[in-house]
C-alpha cells in the first residue's frame, strides 16, 4: 500500500461514483461507470492485490461497460425524472442510505486498524496457505493455489453459477418468446455501410490474434505471475466481442457459433467436475489432486497438484470465454442474433 | 487525526456503499439502478479486499527466479494475506454474470413495455 | 528513487482528476468517452509505475498489457454506438426507431 | 547514469501529460480537445514507459530483460491501439454531426449541441 497514491486514488472514485449516479444520460453514465472501474483496478494494484487487479480490468473495466454500452445501444439513453413521488423516493432513499451508512461508520471503530499486520483476517487461516504453498503444491502464486485447490469446491460453483447466468440470459432473450420483437429498422443503411471503416478493421485483424495468444500465456502462467482462468477466459471472450465490434455479429458467430458456445460452456464445467471425479474414482476426496500422480507420468505428488490445476483453470476459461460471449451477442442483438453494435 | 489515518478507508468504503445503495433506491431508470447496484458490489469488494491489506506487505506472489528453487523462509508478514482477494476474484466474474442477467431483464422489460422508467412500466403494467 | 515515482504517480492522478472533469461535465457525450480514455491511458502508464514502486515490475506488466487492450474495446465499443444513433443529444432515438413489442404504446 | 536519463524521461513525459489536460481542458472545441489528448497521450506515456523501461535495466539480469521487452510491447500496443481509438472517437463526432469550431465572426449554432 502507498497511501499518498490511496487517497488520491479513493478521492476519484468517490467523485466518480456520485456523478455515474446522477448523469442525466445513460450512455455518459455507462462512460462514467466504466472510469470508475478504471479506477477501482488501480486501487486494487496499489493495495497489491494483483489478481484482483486483472479481474476487474478484464470484467469490470472491459466487458461491463461493453455490457452497458450494448443494452444502452438496444434500448434508450433517455432518463426521465419521476412525474410524482420524486421527492419521497429521494428521501427514502436517502434515509436508507444514511441509516446504513451510520450504521457502518458506527461499526468501523471495532474493525482492526487499516493495514494492521496483526489483524484477525491475516492470523489465523491465511500464514499457513502463504508458507505452505511452495512446499505443499510448488505454486508461487498464492492466489492461484488457493482458487483452484485449497478451495476448489468454491470455485467449481462458483464456475457454475457463471453458467448459470449465461443460460438464464440465453432463456430470457433467446427463447423469451420475442425472438422477433424489438427489431431495428435501418433507415440509412448506405451510412452503416460506410461506417465499417477499414482502419478500426485493420488495426482489429492485427490485435486480435496477438490478444488471443496473450490470453493463453495468462492461462498458463496462472501459476508463476497474477492471471489464471476467470482472466484468461475473460480476455478470449473480449477478443471475439472485439472481432464482433468492429466487423459485425455474424463475423463472430462464424468463429463460434451458438451450438458450438454451448457445448464448450458445458465442457469447461465438465472438465473442472471431471477432475475431482478422478481423485475420487482413484479412492482420494473430491478434488484431492494428490492422488493424481498415479495416472500422471513423471510427476510426484507436489507436481501432480501443480498440473491439476492448469487443467482446472482451463475448464475455468472455456466456461468463462464462452458465457462472457453469450452474453455479449444476447444483449447486444436482443437475443435476435442479427444486427450487433 | 490518529483515528483519521487508521480508519478512513472503512469510512469511504462506506460511502461508496451509500452511493450505491441511494442509486438502487431511488433511481427511477432501471439501468442507473443497475449501475447503482455495480458501485454497490465495488464497496463491498473493496471492502473485503482491504482487510487482507498488510502494512510493508509485498504482493502475494512467492518471489523466485524462472526455475530456481525457493531457499530463504517464507515469513507470512512479508505477503498480504491472499484470502479475501480470492473470495473477491470470484466474485467479481460473478458479478459479470448478474450484470448479464440483470440487463437482460431490463432489456425484456423494454420490449415488453418500451419504457426503462420504472413509474411508466408500473402504469403499463396496471393498466 | 522511490519518493520520485511516487511523487510521478500523485501527479499524474492529479491530471487525472483534470481530465475526470471532461468525463463528468461534457459537454458532448463524446467529451465524456475522451476523458474516459485519457483516464485509460494514464492508468495503465500508473500501473507500471506502481509495479516499479513494489520492485515487481515483472508481475505488473500482464496487467497493464490488459488494461490497454481492454481500453481499446471500450472506446471502440462507444464509438460504434455513433455508427447507429446520430444523435448527440440523450433525447429522441436518432436514425433507429424502435418498434414496441405489442404494438400500442408509443412516445 | 541510467537513474538520470529516467528521471528526465519520466518528467518529459509528465510535461506532455499536462500539456495533454490544459489542452483538453482548455481547447474550444471536441476536435481541437481531441486533437490535443490523441497525440499528448501517446507521446507522454511512450516517453514515461520507456522510462520505465530503462530504469528496469538498472540489474541486468534475463528477467529483467524479459520485463523490458514486454513493456516495450505495451508501448507498441498503445503505439497501434491509442491512434485508432481517437480515430474511432474523432469518426463518431464527425458522423453525428458537430460542427468544427469557427471563431466569432462564422460561428453558426453549435452551441446548442451541448446537453
Amino acid at each position: 500500500m502507498i497511501w499518498q497514491i490511496d487517497i488520491m486514488i479513493l478521492t476519484l472514485i468517490v467523485i466518480c461514483g456520485l456523478f455515474a449516479i446522477s448523469v442525466k444520460d445513460l450512455l455518459g453514465a455507462a462512460v462514467v461507470f466504466g472510469a470508475y472501474s478504471f479506477l477501482m483496478c488501480l486501487l486494487w494494484t496499489e493495495m497489491g492485490a494483483v489478481d484482483v487487479a486483472f479481474t476487474e480490468a478484464a470484467v469490470g473495466a472491459g466487458v461491463s461497460t461493453v455490457l452497458f454500452f450494448a443494452a444502452v445501444h438496444r434500448s434508450s439513453r433517455q432518463v426521465k425524472a419521476r412525474v410524482s413521488g420524486a421527492m419521497l423516493y429521494k428521501g427514502l432513499g436517502l434515509l436508507a442510505s444514511g441509516l446504513m451508512g451510520g450504521v457502518l461508520f458506527y461499526a468501523s471503530t471495532d474493525f482492526p486498524d487499516w493495514a494492521d499486520p496483526a489483524s484477525p483476517a491475516s492470523s489465523h487461516l491465511s500464514p499457513h496457505f502463504i508458507t505452505q504453498t511452495i512446499a505443499e503444491t510448488s505454486v508461487p502464486n498464492i492466489v492461484t493455489s488457493v482458487l483452484a485447490d485449497y478451495r476448489g469446491f468454491d470455485t467449481m460453483f462458483e464456475t457454475a453459477v457463471v453458467l448459470t447466468a449465461g443460460l438464464a440470459v440465453l432463456i430470457i432473450l433467446r427463447l423469451g418468446g420475442c425472438r422477433t420483437a424489438g427489431p431495428i429498422r435501418e433507415k440509412n443503411a448506405a451510412i452503416q455501410a460506410a461506417y465499417k471503416d477499414s482502419i478500426i478493421r485493420f488495426v482489429t485483424r492485427m490485435v486480435v490474434p496477438f490478444m488471443q495468444l496473450f490470453a493463453l500465456y495468462v492461462v498458463a502462467h496462472g501459476h508463476h505471475s497474477p492471471g489464471g482462468g476467470f482472466q484468461g477466459g475473460v480476455i478470449l471472450g473480449a477478443s471475439f466481442i472485439l472481432l464482433a465490434i468492429s466487423y459485425d455479429l455474424k463475423m463472430a458467430l462464424n468463429r463460434i457459433n451458438e451450438k458450438a458456445a454451448l457445448l464448450l460452456a458445458n465442457t469447461g464445467v465438465l472438465i473442472y467436475g471431471g477432475i475431482g471425479f478422478l481423485c475420487l474414482l482413484l479412492g482420494a476426496n473430491f478434488l484431492d489432486y494428490s492422488i493424481l500422480h498415479r495416472i500422471l507420468p513423471a510427476t510426484d505428488e507436489i507436481a501432480a497438484r501443480s498440473h491439476a490445476m492448469l487443467g482446472v483453470e482451463i475448464g475455468v476459461a472455456l466456461t468463462v470465454m464462452v458465457i462472457v460471449m453469450i452474453i455479449y451477442n444476447n444483449i447486444v442483438s436482443n437475443g435476435s442474433y442479427e444486427k450487433g453494435l | 487525526m490518529e483515528l483519521l489515518l487508521a480508519k478512513y478507508n472503512y469510512w469511504i468504503y462506506a460511502l461508496i456503499m451509500m452511493i450505491g445503495l441511494y442509486g438502487m433506491l431511488a433511481k427511477n431508470n432501471l439501468i442507473k439502478k443497475i449501475i447503482g447496484m455495480g458501485i454497490f458490489q465495488t464497496g463491498i469488494i473493496v471492502f473485503y479486499v482491504s482487510t487482507g491489506a498488510k502494512r510493508g506487505g509485498t504482493i502475494p506472489i512467492i518471489e523466485h527466479g524462472h526455475g530456481e528453487e525457493v531457499h530463504e523462509v517464507i515469513k507470512a508478514l512479508d505477503y498480504v494475506n491472499p484470502l479475501p482477494h480470492v473470495l473477491m476474484l470470484t466474485a467479481i466474474v460473478v458479478s459479470v454474470g448478474t450484470l448479464g442477467v440483470a440487463l437482460a431483464i431490463a432489456l425484456r422489460i423494454y420490449t415488453e413495455y418500451n419504457t426503462l422508467h420504472e413509474d411508466e412500466i408500473l402504469e403499463r403494467v396496471n393498466d | 528513487m522511490s519518493n520520485f515515482f511516487i511523487a510521478s504517480g500523485v501527479v499524474l492522478c492529479l491530471f487525472m482528476l483534470l481530465a475526470l472533469y471532461r468525463t463528468i461535465f461534457g459537454p458532448t457525450i463524446i467529451d465524456r468517452m475522451m476523458g474516459a480514455n485519457i483516464i485509460g491511458t494514464k492508468t495503465t502508464v500508473l500501473l507500471i509505475i506502481i509495479g516499479t514502486i513494489y520492485e515487481r515490475v515483472d508481475m505488473f506488466v500482464d496487467i497493464a498489457l490488459a488494461y490497454a487492450m481492454l481500453n481499446f474495446i471500450v472506446t471502440i465499443g462507444a464509438s460504434r454506438y455513433f455508427a447507429h444513433h446520430k444523435n448527440i443529444r440523450a433525447e429522441g432515438y436518432g436514425v433507429l426507431n424502435h418498434t414496441p413489442a405489442k404494438g400500442q404504446i408509443n412516445d | 547514469m541510467i537513474n538520470t536519463l529516467t528521471i528526465a524521461l519520466m518528467i518529459a513525459g509528465l510535461f506532455f501529460f499536462l500539456a495533454t489536460t490544459v489542452g483538453v481542458l482548455r481547447f474550444p472545441d471536441f476536435y481541437t480537445r481531441m486533437h490535443a489528448a490523441g497525440k499528448g497521450d501517446t507521446l507522454s506515456s511512450l516517453l514515461i514507459l520507456v522510462g520505465l523501461a530503462l530504469y528496469n535495466l538498472h540489474l541486468l539480469s534475463a528477467g529483467n530483460i524479459l520485463v523490458t521487452i514486454k513493456i516495450l510491447f505495451i508501448l507498441m500496443f498503445i503505439f497501434l491501439a491509442s491512434p485508432t481509438a481517437t480515430h474511432a472517437i474523432i469518426d463518431a463526432g464527425y458522423e453525428s454531426g458537430i460542427k468544427p469550431w469557427a471563431n466569432e465572426n462564422n460561428r453558426e449554432g453549435q452551441d446548442d449541441l451541448a446537453d
